[in-house]
């Protein structure tokens, strides 16, 4: 089928390369506005809660940030997986795109999680599995970045880091789980952090608006990433879109 | 709107260090991020410039 | 019979062939010669399986090795220009569990036999490894083609750090192979002082 | 291929490796005598307190055995890498996962189950009692082969990459945090006298999961250094 052919045509650099640079705008304006309209149902129509009072609109940012860590992480696995399997540049492209952006929400997600924690719980840090998790998560964002930053060649960074993202895949719900059981081993901390079914509608609007934000955020962010990584890799054949022409004349002419 | 005064809403109910530190630390992270692309572009396409115009033959097999 | 296909190889930025394409029959040797970095290695590394061409393939009796995989380990002998044994074991322990490993295993006596056919005298056998000069370990590795049943075999620089009677005892013995209806590869900077109607050249130019 | 060819095939990279062993015993010796020390230091830090020492007993074990085991990952590869043995076992017309559970066998039988033999005597210097003794051993019997395993796929990413040391140390410990928990909880929780059962069968259900999936894993990224 015609669709089919013009979605394999996408998967070689080159095409995506251009297709990138067209969506990245339109990503990025729907993000803002989005945010934009997130941001004032949360803080203007958005009720006070009644038990954490007005605290409780860090979850605005907080909960986005904690889902979309988790997401892109495995969004990045797949990512890595497919470039595995089909030996796919593109893929393993995509999958180094993701990592500093899921670095960075898992980043937030601890800050703004502690932000919580002190005026709820009264203490920045608890060991619950969440925030657990979030910390192990991110030392493995550490992990896959650093591992590909010491490798010098290419290639061979490419797979390795989606090696350990893959098995990074696999841990993080075990370490979900043990903490938990952790938790009532000690009778810790068993705090439940969303504030679930006596959330109003309001809420949960602002929260989704602010959900699908940053997800078109990350997506504008990941394409512009990707168009760098694309043109650090390549050192021949430009797809710059600025000015082709005179790059190749000054070449022409010396 | 549930705001008496602009000092009630930064206020926040006396959560607003909380509440404000997060927000702020969200956006600044975003504002970073896509600065550091930017610059990050543009030093690549300047690399890709000079790499062109110093013109490595190496490519020739 | 092994044959590359339109085989590219790159190592990081550098192009090193592309559209290499060559056979290699039963009872002959390809030797690949060419200057320091034109690739003489990595096509060796292609061929044994260990390093995946950019593009291209290579074929063991018209199937491609990524598909036949341990089938196809099973068909050769490859000695790298890294010797492959341990400091702390001497080199007939070297020798044995390397050939116990590769699924051929040797008696001692047959260990013995392939180190004295290299010219490792019997005292040398059981120093460790550590104390060898560079050619006497170079020939530990190269006794293994003394054991080996493989039709295929793979070297990469086996005269480096011979002396001229060594070189000259790995030649018969690779002659030897090749009558039995065998196949080689070599990767040298020498002249392989075989009859040419059983040497194929093939110079990278890198 | 055969089964008994397989077989003599990974016996021989486990013979091979613990013979080498034994022509470096110092080697082995050296992780052991870390363990020691560091859990040695631990109450000269916190005070000779008896019910402290109770309390934080099996976390310092299980976290000085962590990095016991953490330390000798380098001996897993990096000589056969270096020397070129690698090479020819990846050339081994075997299944490659099966010969990195021999590797690992080995590794385990070199720098993990002196661990297990020497953690009652340690044990006892936390003022442990009979049956957390006998818990403590079973977790790490239990826990620390599955170190061994998820530790060699750090390994086989990081051979031959500058900063080898400290790299494999911020991949690993991020894996290893269940069996940290598992462990230690076993020991914690038959103090409590709760009983460890429940702790230990899931390290022995993480063992399994690690058993099945570590040795690919290993496979595949000992593949990518080699290229």
């Amino acid at each position: 089928m015609s669709t089919g052919i013009n979605w394999l045509k996408y998967s070689s650099p080159q095409a995506f390369y251009p297709l990138a640079g067209h969506l990245i705008p339109w990503f990025a304006c729907v993000a803002v506005a989005l945010m934009g309209v997130g941001l004032y149902m949360g803080f203007f129509v958005a009720p006070t809660d009644f038990q954490q009072g007005e605290a409780y609109r860090i979850i605005f940012v907080h909960v986005p940030a904690a889902w979309m860590s988790m997401f892109l992480y495995v969004v990045m696995a797949v990512w890595a997986g497919i470039g595995m399997g089909l030996n796919a540049r593109l893929s393993f492209m995509m999958a180094q795109a993701i990592a500093p952006t899921g670095a960075m929400f898992t980043f937030l997600a601890l800050l703004t999680g502690a932000m919580w924690g002190k005026p709820t719980w009264g203490a920045w840090w608890v060991w619950d599995a969440r925030l657990t998790s979030e910390l192990i998560l991110l030392f493995q964002y550490a992990g896959v970045m650093l591992l590909r930053t010491s490798i010098d060649d290419v290639r061979r960074a490419d797979r390795a880091s989606a090696v350990f993202a893959l098995v990074g895949v696999v841990n993080v719900p075990i370490i979900y789980f043990s903490v938990q059981w952790w938790n009532t081993l000690h009778q810790g901390a068993s705090v439940s952090m969303a504030t679930g079914s006596k959330m109003a509608s309001t809420m949960l609007t602002a929260m989704l608006l602010m959900t699908v934000a940053f997800w078109l955020y990350s997506i504008a962010v990941i394409l512009a990433r990707v168009r760098c990584v694309m043109i650090e890799r390549e050192s021949s054949p430009v797809w710059n879109d600025e000015k082709p022409a005179v790059i190749q004349e000054t070449v022409e002419a010396r | 709107m549930q705001w008496g005064s602009a000092s009630e809403f930064f206020a926040m109910g006396g959560y607003g260090l909380y509440v404000w530190t997060s927000f702020v630390a969200t956006a600044l992270c975003m504002v970073w991020e896509v600065l550091a692309l930017w610059r990050r572009r543009a030093a690549a396409c300047a690399e890709q410039r000079a790499a062109l115009l110093g013109g490595t033959d190496e490519t020739t097999a | 019979m092994l044959q590359a296909v339109a085989l590219r190889c790159s190592r990081g930025e550098r192009r090193l062939f592309t559209d290499l394409s060559v056979k290699v029959e039963r009872g002959s040797l390809l030797a690949v010669v060419g200057e320091n970095g034109s690739g003489k290695t990595s096509l060796l590394r292609i061929f044994s399986s260990l390093l995946p061409p950019e593009q291209g393939s290579v074929l063991w009796g018209g199937q491609d090795i990524h598909q036949l995989k341990e089938l196809y380990s099973g068909q050769l002998t490859y000695i790298g220009h890294l010797n492959g044994m341990k400091d702390d074991l001497t080199p007939l322990e070297n020798l044995m569990s390397a050939m116990s490993l590769a699924g051929e295993p040797c008696s001692n006596n047959g260990a013995k036999e392939a180190l004295e056919g290299i010219g490792l005298k019997r005292p040398i056998h059981h120093l460790p490894s550590k104390v060898l000069s560079q050619g006497q370990k170079r020939r530990v590795a190269l006794a293994r083609l003394w054991l080996s049943t493989r039709p295929l075999w793979l070297l990469d620089e086996p005269f480096t750090s011979l002396d001229q009677a060594a070189t000259d005892v790995v030649t018969q013995r690779l002659l030897m192979h090749l009558q039995r209806g065998g196949l080689a590869v070599v990767v040298t900077h020498q002249e392989v002082a075989l009859p040419t109607e059983v040497v194929q050249r093939l110079r990278l130019m890198g | 291929m055969s089964g008994s060819s397989m077989w003599e095939a990974v016996s021989g990279i486990i013979r091979r490796d613990l013979l080498l062993a034994m022509r470096r015993r110092s080697d082995a010796a050296m992780s052991v005598f870390f363990l020691v020390i560091v859990v040695s230091l631990f109450p000269l830090g916190v005070g000779p307190e008896p019910a402290v020492l109770r309390t934080i007993g099996p976390g310092v074990l299980w976290v000085a055995a962590l990095l016991a085991c953490l330390l000798s990952l380098g001996r897993v590869f990096t000589a056969d890498y270096l020397d070129g043995v690698l090479e020819q076992m990846v050339l081994i017309p075997q299944p490659l996962a099966l010969l990195v559970g021999g590797k690992v066998v080995a590794h385990w039988v070199i720098s993990g189950f002196p661990i297990v033999l020497l953690s009652p005597l340690l044990g006892l210097q936390f003022g442990l009692s009979g049956e957390s003794l006998g818990v403590l051993v079973m977790s790490l019997l239990l826990g620390t082969p599955t170190l061994s395993m998820i530790g060699a796929i750090g390994a086989a990413l990081v051979l031959g990459v500058r900063g080898s040391g400290l790299l494999v140390a911020l991949l690993v410990l991020p894996l290893y945090v269940p069996v940290l928990i598992f462990g230690a909880g076993a020991v914690t929780s038959s103090m409590a006298g709760i009983g460890g059962e429940a702790n230990l069968s899931l390290l022995g259900a993480c063992l399994v999961l690690s058993l099945f999936l570590a040795p690919w894993a290993t496979a595949a990224a000992l593949r990518i250094a080699l290229e």
